[in-house]
């Protein structure tokens, strides 16, 4: 066991994979002699060399194009893009190839890519190194998608994902890199350093994809939250001093139903809560399912906590960011309906 | 220089109605334009990109450097798919006409650019090929009663039932898999030739675009990493001259030729004549041998002639001169290489006719066996409930209730 | 009046607005000479002339990009994608330029394009011609969504969208250019000649963005859907000859949320109704906005009735579209919900 | 030749501990290069592509025709600016440094491919720019306070509190929108040209892009579409060598420049020393003439050095020779244009020094200026509740409930 920040556990996930698989290859912008601008890649490049390792042209369609052909030819390519918000270049080789490649060719090609990327806000990035793209991929089937709150999950998770044999969009909540984050900006920083998920074996172990962790039990309330949203919601649920079961997803793409159903057919009531834009995002498809599965348990509406449908401003970050005031409200909603606003 | 500005918009030589114009087609005679090693330096041997490689003349002799000398074994099998292509395509443009299969792209005219560049290359180099070189699966092998269970989505069907016909494949073969997306083939294959580098392998990645498709980004990527990476791969332009109704010069520009668009990357590119069945088999050859040698991609612009529609959708009439495939200046493939054969002494029309005979019938077998496995309409078919396999390695837990309702919805 | 199909109705609609406005152009790949593969730009080149109607390179990033430039110059682009499966090139271009120039700009510039495209099955289109991509739009902030279910509204809408002053994205199912269409591919094909709403006059007139349309009123159950799902939810509904009302979106983002709130308040009972796939579709975030806002009123779970999370196979077309089995399961469904089964 | 393939991974001459070497530079003489016609025809001048524009030579004199002969007034604004720009960016990463602003890029090394560009375009022509032509802001007239609200997010941010510093605009001046995402303005630029066509009019549009961005899907579809429409724009590709981390041939790979990716396309394609104001200014001209004579594109390669970090979150002593700035053989672009001032007796020292101080003076009052309209964590600030403006010409329902719900959040 060592202790390891998020970058330092991803990036012994790469070490364990690449040690055990010569397979594996990792590739992306700066990600070589550099490291990678948030070091994820540190290291590597000496270790396992340049045709394991090495720098992209700044092309992600490319990118992820040459991977598929890397993995078509029996590699496991880790690539790397730079920040979530410029994925969309390569969006039509991840939509159109990587997620069907599998599909149309009724299973005689694969295309076992893991793409990663550092997403989401709170780190002053303004619109275009903020976003949160993850309805953008789970709407699409054929690729998995994750999403990890913590360094030991980061770690596991990224291992699993490497070994799933299905393409997955790997994102990497980067105000959670460094430390947990319970969405007070004017509190001191917080690292790993003293979290218990900041534990970190250096060896091999899996977190498996499409099992989420109930983070908190409680019985009186819900919250499904995933990546950074899941210390907000740990601390907004301590603020309020309330019994709630608190669920960190893990995998977005499959989600493990079982267990949030669980969950809310006890408590009976629900709050989703992610950073990603409202409007037909995650928050979406978590309510619907919720209220299909748990319709006869629900003692009041499920309440979403999000992002607002703007882009993230810059100077307006922290109004932006769903911090604990948003959940705290959201959470009192549920807790205290009032059936004559929302009838 | 316009007075007042307008916006340039490109033009094809002839419209319906119109007399067919090729005088665009920048042509080299056959023997002229001299081979370099494939080890020569990129930069040396540029205008490889805007002449014509061209090994058959009129008189249908194999002439000049390029000529690769091919056995006439090796020429009449080259033929042999060529026709078999040919008359698969016929048959089956039949069989959708007659409402058996949905949809159907012929490669008629252009056979060449499949079937002479797949010979030339090794079985173990895999092929990305775009939806209109079928000759590389009856070259490479691929059982035609399994294309055409393809083509009629039946219980034999390779795709099981989820593809357009025509999007075929083949990992046994080294043929991946088709895309409706137009080019993200291309780099895929760098990709797959990146890999084959790292993993210290020899095996090339060939790969087939159309001359309209170049415009798409995927192209660009695959110079990219192409180049900085030299990879080896053979990135194949076809340039048919059009792109359902948008002529070669939409994605053209003013370039001086597909081929051109390579030295940019400082790799080699050669311009050939695709109807010209050893010219491109020369080419490719060059290409492979220089990719073996570590010396990366080369990009080759095959000239051709779409004689066919674009597809069964589509009414070529409509615009373009109905007569102007008479007008081509560089042939047929087919018939070129079997009167180079038949100059050679090495083939005669009754030779040929024999082997017409032969392909239709092993088309008329073959399509008769995949019939008997369904088809779209009639007969044995898929259990729709596959639909939910191999969307991923696994069946997640929404697809498993998914399946059991359409389950329940059949039921 | 005239007598119009889909196909004309949308031809009508470009040649009303070039006629009237000369920033009007419209481009995309075989637009031209050619009129489009399914015909919509016909004759606009001959009347319009090459620097108003203009094919493009088969490069649909290069379109947008190319359409975003010439609205910055003060022009109206009309831009073609071929197919809906084949907008994600442009993705970039819609997602990090034209929905966001004018926020980045702070009111600044303005990119007033709109992206037409066929989308939707049941044309023997397989996987790649036969997509659904709405949500993948509405999830993006700053661009608008519609999507026409006849020939009336296509021509009203297209003109609407035009004139908006945002970027639209604008889905033409093209199961119904030539007629109405029940989700029963066994029955002979209708056409436009006898459907009310394939009235559409020639000149110029509006139908609103942002505006649904009640195509049913009823009060047992209220079907939201668009496009294709209109006619087919009418259809099952006639059927089961029950008292539903259903109701037409037309747009999708911004969405009509009162007109649907209202009938749902007054059904008590909800079916969600589209061909897209269903994991993070619009269906979820119809579903979880009416549970929000209904949740008081509702009787039953509200239902997702969609396509399935797997391409669209081309041999299972009709297995896979959400037709009036689908529908109507659903319906009996939220008609006579059994707590038991999701308690 | 390799015997066991390995993945060829291209690398800089040197690392950081290593010995600066730029000989991978191709130069030509000042005033070496023959101008040829702007109406020439792109075919014929194609090695304007790997060799090199320089007017200034080593002692200083302007030479050669390209030589524009710019009166010393025209070249000491030049001087003006490009001092401003430099003194500009000084303060700039100075107040980022002292947590006033929460990040900057420098333009250091290469403010001549900004002004002298922009300095040789009419004021009509639309600027699409990146993130380092600074320069043009200042050049055009965009007041200083302005672009320091920017940075500052202040109250009269024109953004408006929504990007990150320095992603200015102007539409007053004809300077679109800098987007974070790489190259995408490219195409733009080259639609806004077709738009100036369509409209008959002949302003052109000018775009700014690295070469690390040239291998975006963008550049290529700028290409394609400008080859097309023989669209009136100029791509400006600049090649300060690094991006980021990566240097300058892992984008440009086995190509002759980055000037030779345009010929494919039948565009010219031109390399000039970044750093010589005379040679920058008369290469833009030329295009610019081109382009108004209706003949199309110019694609122009500015060979120039990145002497800055790339951004403040970068540390370049991670990743390159630390003085490596010292061995580029291009000088620097203020000293170069200063010096040959001097040489002509238009310019001294002193005045060289007063015009230093005379900018730095403006700077600090500007900053004084703009500080007082707040900064990111002090003093007047924006109402929070603009952040739900101008995501829709319109606000639609959802926003206006979702403006609610903050504006209680923040109550
Ligand atoms: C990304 C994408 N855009 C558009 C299409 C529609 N489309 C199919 S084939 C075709 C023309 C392609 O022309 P070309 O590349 O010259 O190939 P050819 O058909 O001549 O062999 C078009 C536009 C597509 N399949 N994919
Ligand atoms: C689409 C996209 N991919 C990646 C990035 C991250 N990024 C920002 S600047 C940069 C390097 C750009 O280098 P270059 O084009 O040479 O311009 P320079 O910084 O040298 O001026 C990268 C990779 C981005 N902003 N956008
Ligand atoms: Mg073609
Ligand atoms: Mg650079």
């Amino acid at each position: 066991m060592a202790r390891m920040n998020m970058i330092q556990a991803i990036n012994s996930a790469m070490h364990t994979l690449m040690d055990r698989d010569p397979s594996v290859v990792v590739m992306g912008e700066d990600v070589g002699y550099f490291g990678g601008v948030f070091r994820c890649t540190e290291g590597l490049q000496k270790r396992f060399g340049e045709s394991r390792v090495f720098d992209t042209p700044i092309a992600e369609g490319g990118i992820v194009a040459a991977a598929i052909g890397m993995a078509v030819n029996g590699l496991r390519p880790i690539a790397e893009i730079q920040f979530a918000d410029y994925v969309y270049p390569a969006y039509d080789q991840i939509v159109s190839e990587l997620a069907r490649i599998r599909y149309r060719s009724g299973g005689e090609f694969t295309a076992p890519v893991v793409v990663r990327m550092p997403c989401g806000g709170g780190i002053r990035g303004g619109q275009t190194h903020s976003q949160s793209p993850e309805a953008l991929f789970a709407h699409v089937c054929g690729v998995k998608v994750v999403m990890p709150s913590n360094p030991y999950d980061a770690k596991g998770l990224l291992i699993s994902s490497v070994e799933e044999g299905d393409p997955v969009i790997f994102l990497e909540p980067k105000r959670l890199y460094n430390g947990p984050f319970d969405g007070d900006p004017h509190k001191p920083a917080v690292t790993w350093n003293t979290h218990p998920q900041g534990e970190v074996p250096d060896g091999d172990y899996r977190v498996p994809l499409g099992k989420a962790q109930i983070v908190r039990e409680g019985s009186a309330v819900t919250v499904v939250a995933y990546g950074t949203l899941v210390h907000v919601a740990l601390a907004a649920v301590a603020q309020m001093g309330i019994d709630a079961e608190v669920i960190d997803l893990r995998s977005i793409m499959p989600l493990d139903t079982e267990t949030i159903v669980r969950s809310v057919k006890k408590t009976g009531r629900c709050v989703v809560a992610h950073e990603a834009t409202r409007f037909a995002g995650l928050g979406a498809e978590l309510s619907a399912t919720i209220q299909e599965e748990c319709f006869w348990s629900l003692e009041a509406p499920i309440q979403r906590v999000t992002g607002w449908d703007t882009p993230y401003p810059l100077a307006f970050e922290w109004e932006y960011f769903p911090g604990q005031k948003r959940l705290i409200t959201a959470l009192n909603k549920v807790l205290d309906p009032d059936p004559e606003v929302n009838s | 220089m316009n007075n007042k500005p307008q916006l340039h918009v490109p033009h094809p030589p002839a419209r319906p109605g119109e007399k067919p114009d090729f005088s665009y087609v920048a042509l080299s005679p056959a023997g002229a334009v001299p081979r370099p090693s494939p080890g020569a330096n990129a930069r040396d041997i540029e205008s490889l990109a805007v002449e014509l490689v061209r090994v058959l003349d009129d008189g249908h002799r194999a002439l000049g450097e390029w000529n690769p000398a091919l056995a006439p074994d090796t020429l009449r099998e080259g033929l042999r798919i060529m026709v078999l292509t040919r008359v698969y395509d016929e048959r089956m443009l039949k069989a959708q006409r007659q409402g058996r299969i949905s949809f159907y792209m012929k490669s008629t005219g252009e056979e060449a650019v499949a079937v002479a560049a797949g010979m030339a290359l090794d079985p173990k180099d895999m092929l990305f090929p775009s939806y209109r070189v079928q000759g590389l699966y009856l070259l490479r092998g691929v059982g035609m009663v399994d294309l055409m269970c393809q083509l009629l989505s039946n219980t034999r069907d390779m795709c099981k039932g989820r593809q357009l016909p025509v999007m075929y494949h083949s990992a046994a073969k080294r043929l991946f898999s088709i895309s409706g997306n137009l080019a993200t083939q291309v780099p895929q294959a760098v990709g797959w030739a990146m890999g084959s580098s790292i993993k210290g392998e020899t095996s090339l990645a060939a790969t087939w675009t159309g001359e309209g498709s170049s415009a798409e980004a995927d192209v660009h990527y695959a110079m990219v990493f192409a180049s900085s990476y030299r990879a080896p791969a053979i990135i194949n332009i076809v340039n048919n001259q059009w792109a359902i109704s948008t002529f070669q010069g939409m994605a053209g520009g003013q370039g001086p030729s597909f081929a051109a668009r390579a030295l940019g990357f400082g790799l080699p590119g050669i311009r050939v004549d695709g109807n010209d069945f050893p010219a491109v088999y020369a080419v490719t050859r060059w290409a492979a041998e220089r990719a073996r040698q570590g010396l990366g991609a080369t990009v080759i612009e095959l000239v051709t002639y779409r004689a066919a529609a674009h597809s069964t959708s589509d009414d070529p009439s409509r615009y373009r001169p109905k007569d102007e495939e008479a007008s081509w200046p560089l042939g047929d493939p087919i018939d070129r290489l079997k009167k180079h054969l038949v100059a050679l002494g090495e083939w005669s029309d009754e030779k040929h006719q024999a082997l017409v005979t032969e392909c239709e019938e092993h088309v008329t077998r073959s399509w008769e066996e995949a019939c008997s496995y369904g088809t779209l309409n009639e007969g044995p078919r898929l259990d729709p409930l596959t639909m939910f396999d191999d969307v991923y390695h696994d069946m997640p837990e929404h697809l498993r209730r998914q399946r059991e309702q359409l389950a329940k919805e059949k039921a």
